[in-house]
């Protein structure tokens, strides 16, 4: 499966890319963050306390054990503080 | 319901005068601002970054929720995103209704969802730094009430 | 502190803008407008008695009691009094506060006393007669939570 | 003593006049509601219901057992519908 991945505020700056394209096995957003945490140190760094981070799928705030099958588009960011 | 996302400035006066603007019906008008601060005096200039199409998406969906909970004749959601200096406004939101109590509840609840489910991320840049403003407990907490 | 009771007509966008500018302390700014509101349809216009003297000094207690309630970094009342049609505005409130809760709290906080507690009168003139507003049980209740 | 006493709203409607100057030996608001009751129909008719009448003395709202030593003015008028 191919998705896109976005990042934003300090999880962007800790992987070192805005975003970028991933072919992957995983079934859920928390074995893809497995995945990638295991594939570099940088992904390591930026997901390593998950209680910090948020993901979205398709553009919806989803749970960390939320599925990927159908998915196109995943981010992951720091708690959001707008307003 | 009038949802705007943008990195220019806005006029707080002329969209609010615009909002209350010719309301027969609705008696109460709420606005809310928020301004950025310069809590040290030492804050150069506030950066936010956001999630172009979610942004739009999250608070169309936040105002459409406020809508189902209050008797609303109007709702209106500005959020910048980009550079701004102390002083300068960051968002506004505005609410009309029939009665005062309607108003205030949307435009508070609007604003709770905005600060913790809206994605958007500050960062503060001051002459000793830069830094991503941390969400704070009481901001989360906030939600618990709706 | 700034309160105004006056017959002539305010600037709501103007006066909006006038107050939350140049605020780089203050991060939050809260304004609630009443607007004459037509409900039947037949509403020709709206006169608002009040008790000179009585009035400033009763507005002007309110909006103490709010600044000891909460952290504010500005307080402004405007209310009209007089004829006035349809669409118009009859009052206005702004807070500005560090933080949003206090700006909205001590914005409801005022409207609530400003309805029950302001020697203001309502009378509205229809095509059928003219006929005071009552003071509803809601609003004295409201002031109950404070 | 003497007062000045106002009226508004219907209270001033029922009563027919804005204010007036009065001589009375009432000691407490109440009092001078009997008294002025007790003068003519229309204060009777305008005091009928103390419950849906409010009262300031020298413009602070007050409760019907307030004094009036020291008074100068007294204001009657309906609840209060500002806003």
């Amino acid at each position: 499966m191919t998705l896109d991945l976005v990042y934003f505020a300090w999880v962007r700056e800790r992987i070192g890319v805005a975003g970028e394209r991933v072919d992957t096995g995983a079934q859920t957003v928390a074995e893809l963050v497995a995945e990638l945490s295991a594939r570099e140190a940088r992904y390591a760094a930026a997901f390593a306390d998950l209680s910090a981070l948020r993901c979205a799928v398709d553009q919806e705030l989803a749970d960390f054990d939320a599925p990927l099958a159908g998915a196109r588009e995943v981010a992951f960011f720091p708690p959001m503080t707008g307003g | 319901m009038d949802v705007r996302v943008q990195e220019s400035g806005f006029d707080f006066g002329a969209e609010a005068a615009a909002f209350a603007a010719g309301r027969r019906d609705a008696g109460a008008v709420v606005t809310f601002t928020g301004i950025v601060r310069d809590d040290g005096g030492d804050l150069r200039e506030m950066l936010i970054e956001h999630y172009p199409g979610m942004t739009e998406r999250a608070i169309t969906a936040i105002a459409g929720e406020a809508a189902t909970r209050w008797a609303l004749d109007g709702v209106l959601v500005i959020h910048r995103h980009g550079r701004m200096t102390p002083g300068e406004m960051i968002m506004m939101v505005a609410t009309a209704a029939r009665h005062r109590a309607d108003a205030f509840a949307a435009a508070e609840f609007l604003m709770d969802y905005l600060k913790s489910r809206a994605p958007f991320w500050k960062k503060e840049i001051t002459a000793h730094g830069a830094a991503w403003v941390a969400a704070t407990v009481s901001d989360e907490a906030a939600l618990g009430r709706w």
